[in-house]
């Protein structure tokens, strides 16, 4: 919101990303390791974005690598992490011991309320739970409601509209029509409720082409597109890559020994790489071609997660 | 036969699943995603399964992979809920059962997967609780479980911080807060199984063969009831165990373990009782 | 809600409607002349039921008929009749008018408001609107609430959680899933809040041939499915059927006359004909084959509704 | 050239459009139907077209059918919005304009179509509001019209029942219900179109060139404020009756009209201000 009627949204991923200005709060689509705007971390961090704060639901390395650089200000997430497989987010685990990032954790039930408030122009949203949780400690914003009904006391929280919602989708058109794959996780709500999408697609096709596989996010809540191949590495965006597990070790190990390792990562990954194209070299064609072998056998699929 | 002490934990996480259940588990956890596998082709095949962050109703996947939210675990599944769908279900009372999880869990079962030490300045910042500080509240019943029991930092008298509620907060009770949903049912750790009295305090009531009571109440930060009919857990099923290894093949469930419980394996032969 | 875990919900169209009992709270699936849910209520009709109290959003002949024929006590849509085609519901004019039925006219949106918190566990939702029209004096069970962030005053709604949903489906199978066409209307709202779906499929096919089409309404959310080919006739329910116009025009003069016009119609079609096999005879398979040419040409469609 | 009343009515309802607008019209409208495609096919080719009924985004239906939601008002549009999703956009601003109608309708724009006569003991029952009661308070603004003017029965000074609120009822103004959409700004009749003067009253600004102001003072129950600068309605362009005829072929806009009025033609060559 508001519509957003332009015909032709496409962009260079670093003038997409330029759209987000410092300070910006910003949604971060998919969730744990799949489907996450990448590119557009990647280009944020080249452009040495500050001041962030970032919403949304469980996150991975999008948030982590953002906080490794210093990007973010205030993270709003319910989970940040690398499961039980990599285990804790590394760079934000420190900054948050540290207080260099004020930790807000919020609870996806409750940012889908506040999203909600926010899609239907209303002031505040009722909830449920949240009581008895210590969560609420770390939200001062939220406020109570007494039912006119049942006389019920319940926790009310504020409408949540972000500035700007990075998504990535596997194809979209020039429009701005993209078509994601489930889970959407809070794409759908991120792109009503935002006040501008930016998007990243592996691929852009013609219109009719997003329409016969679905529109997902139609092009009237999309401020921007920009093309980019494995746009989500090292996550993964079905059907076209598995997400890359010995590349998140990789980044774990890295994040964890912080310092020269961490710095080494980001030169060679994300500031030393000064291109997507750059950035799909040193990842290796052949690598990002093999996670997209995951649908030739159920063999070959467990191969690229042993 | 023989299994291994996380197959075993697995079964016994399965055996909280009661037919015709909706149950859910949250992200980041292979054994509780195992055993909802092994229940449903078991002893519950009328329950409905919701992958953790798929959102896929029943699916049969190929493998449980590392990653929660993977296409593998949509596999075979004939619907998958939207996110909002989902919480609205389980916000609204249709969920019966989450599997929770916790770097602390308390005797009232509330959890702390936020912070240890204070949340201003951690001492350690953990992940965070996902959708649980809502769902906890309105879902039937929660299986807790942990797999760092003996490490003596699992189970504590008071959480630092309270991510999820369990049966009672400083705030009071489940009823007192209006919450609809029963809570806390069952706490399955590598030493045992707890489940909770009248008061909502945990209260063990199995041991796995290898471990004595002194064991829990050494490695338990608060005072442990002990169910006057304390019992083994009954041992894995020959049907359990099949199901469990071939859902789970790359043995992710595995990765919740220290290397020295992976190390406890178990022989059992047909005694009355046993279930395979 | 609650989910029904059943394997089979095949029931014939006679168990099925007998799920609705006397003065039941009633969602009726669809809207204006598209996929409504009349094999179900001419069935109800023949079964004589009385007293339901119906709510939705734009319909007509579904609820003009259960109102001619003495079943409806309650009326709570946000419109009812044929457009300017064919002008006003002439049965539910007749009651509405003489007092017989009590008119609780609403809101499509305030509709959606109250089936979200029915949905969402509520106990009561905001709304924008509805101030400052006489709509409000029509509900008595509204109330108000403050908005603890800005102050501002908002009409509050009561959740609405229908006793039984009423839908119609082109495709679905016997665990219950449904596969829609666009739009939906309110049917996935109805799914959802309401204690019970009874459906009607045009067709019933495997689980797999569902999923294929698209999974619309879950099985776990529906209690019973009855296959009733054209179960939607005289509406539409594409890409089957197009809407017969002439059968409604002829419903909407017998309805206007009143009296034996109105009679001769419900005995002919409904009462008369005590399945919907000799309804279908009644109506002519000539010319139900005839509503599915719509899809041959432009010429042809709009032959149908000259 | 030659046209008849009822399409320069539906060319005068387009050119309330502004290019850029989102629009949307209720059912039971093909007046406003056939309009919307007119100005989305001439002077406002960026608009976002919402058909009403079905929610499809900037269709190019092969023809306008009877019925409001019909697979044919889809056709060619590259998308479908769900009905909440449409009534969300609406009710949070952004939608521009709703085309609207009413068996009665006011000084102030307050609409009726619930009933004639006291609601609980209707003269007449009309069809109902559909939406409009939450829309009319936060879509941008409101074009109002009606093809019953002369009957003297469709503009009075207060409706029998308000729908959907105009500028004013007696609950007070827009702004003092705290209502974001700015309300009617255009009401187009088959004698003329009105404005709304700064009190939020109807202003007369245009009139069809076969009527007169006291045609329009004997068919109105209000009193009729004439602007200064009132005009005849600019007529029709070429483009816009060639895209008006091939819109609507089967000419369902004309069923809004009265026989009388269906035989109204008027011819015009080319003179200044002529938009052919």
């Amino acid at each position: 919101m508001p519509f957003q009627l332009g015909a032709d949204k496409l962009l260079g991923l670093d003038r997409a990303a330029a759209l987000v200005p410092d300070g910006a709060l910003v949604a971060l689509g998919g969730g744990l390791s799949a489907r996450l705007p990448m590119a557009l971390v990647r280009e944020l961090v080249r452009q040495r974005r500050r001041g962030l704060h970032v919403v949304g639901s469980a996150h991975g390395i999008d948030v982590d690598l953002l906080v490794a650089a210093g990007a973010i200000a205030v993270c709003e997430e319910s989970y940040v992490g690398f499961e039980q497989d990599l285990g804790l987010a590394p760079a934000y685990r420190r900054a948050a011991e540290a207080g260099s990032v004020e930790v807000r954790e919020s609870c996806c039930a409750t940012v889908l309320a506040q999203l909600r408030a926010a899609e239907c122009g209303l002031p505040f949203m009722p909830v449920r739970g949240v009581k008895g949780s210590d969560i609420r400690s770390l939200h001062p914003e939220y406020g109570e409601v007494t039912c006119p009904f049942t006389g019920e006391t319940l926790v009310a929280v504020p409408p949540l509209c972000p500035d700007v919602a990075l998504l990535h989708a596997p194809l979209g058109d020039r429009r701005g029509n993209l078509h994601l794959e489930q889970p959407y996780v809070l794409d759908e709500r991120f792109a009503a409720a935002s006040r501008a999408v930016v998007a990243t697609v592996d691929e852009l096709v013609s219109t009719d082409a997003v329409v016969a596989a679905g529109v997902t996010v139609p092009a009237h809540l999309v401020a921007a597109v920009a093309e980019v191949p494995y746009g989500a590495h090292p996550t993964s965006c079905y059907p076209r890559y598995a997400y890359d597990r010995p590349h998140l070790a990789e980044y774990v190990r890295a994040a964890t020994a912080g310092g020269a390792d961490l710095a080494g990562y980001l030169d060679r990954y994300v500031t030393g790489a000064p291109t997507e194209e750059a950035y799909r070299k040193v990842v290796g064609e052949d690598r990002l071609a093999a996670l997209g072998r995951w649908s030739e056998s159920t063999a070959a699929w467990q191969e690229l997660f042993a | 036969m023989n299994f291994s002490l996380d197959e075993w934990f697995v079964v016994a996480l399965a055996r909280t699943i009661r037919d015709r259940e909706v149950v859910f588990h949250g992200f980041g956890s292979p054994c509780a995603q195992v055993a909802m596998h092994v229940a449903r082709h078991t002893h519950a095949r009328d329950m409905l399964l919701v992958e953790g962050a798929t959102y896929a109703v029943n699916p049969d996947p190929p493998f449980v992979p590392p990653t929660g939210n993977d296409l593998a675990l949509q596999q075979g599944a004939p619907y998958r809920m939207r996110f909002e769908e989902f919480f609205d279900a389980a916000v609204r009372g249709d969920v019966d059962r989450m599997f929770l999880s916790g770097g602390q869990i308390d005797a009232y079962g509330n959890t702390n997967v936020t912070a240890i030490g204070p949340v201003s300045a951690p001492k350690v910042k953990l992940g965070g609780g996902g959708g649980g500080c809502n769902l906890a509240a309105t879902i039937g019943h929660l299986t807790l479980w942990t797999t760092r029991h003996r490490s003596g930092r699992a189970l504590v008298e008071r959480c630092d911080f309270v991510t999820d509620m369990g049966h009672r907060t400083p705030e009071g009770s489940r009823a007192e807060l209006g919450f609809t949903g029963g809570g806390p049912e069952w706490l399955v750790t590598e030493l045992g199984v707890f489940d909770y009295d009248a008061g909502g305090r945990a209260r063990l009531r199995q041991l796995f063969p290898d471990v004595g009571v002194e064991d829990v109440r050494a490695a338990t930060g608060f005072e442990v009831g002990v169910a006057p009919d304390l019992r083994p857990v009954p041992p894995p099923g020959t049907a359990e165990l099949a199901v469990l290894r071939a859902a789970d093949p790359l043995g992710v469930r595995r990765s919740e373990f220290s290397a020295r419980d992976l190390e406890r394996t178990f022989t059992h032969g047909h005694r009355p009782g046993c279930g395979c």
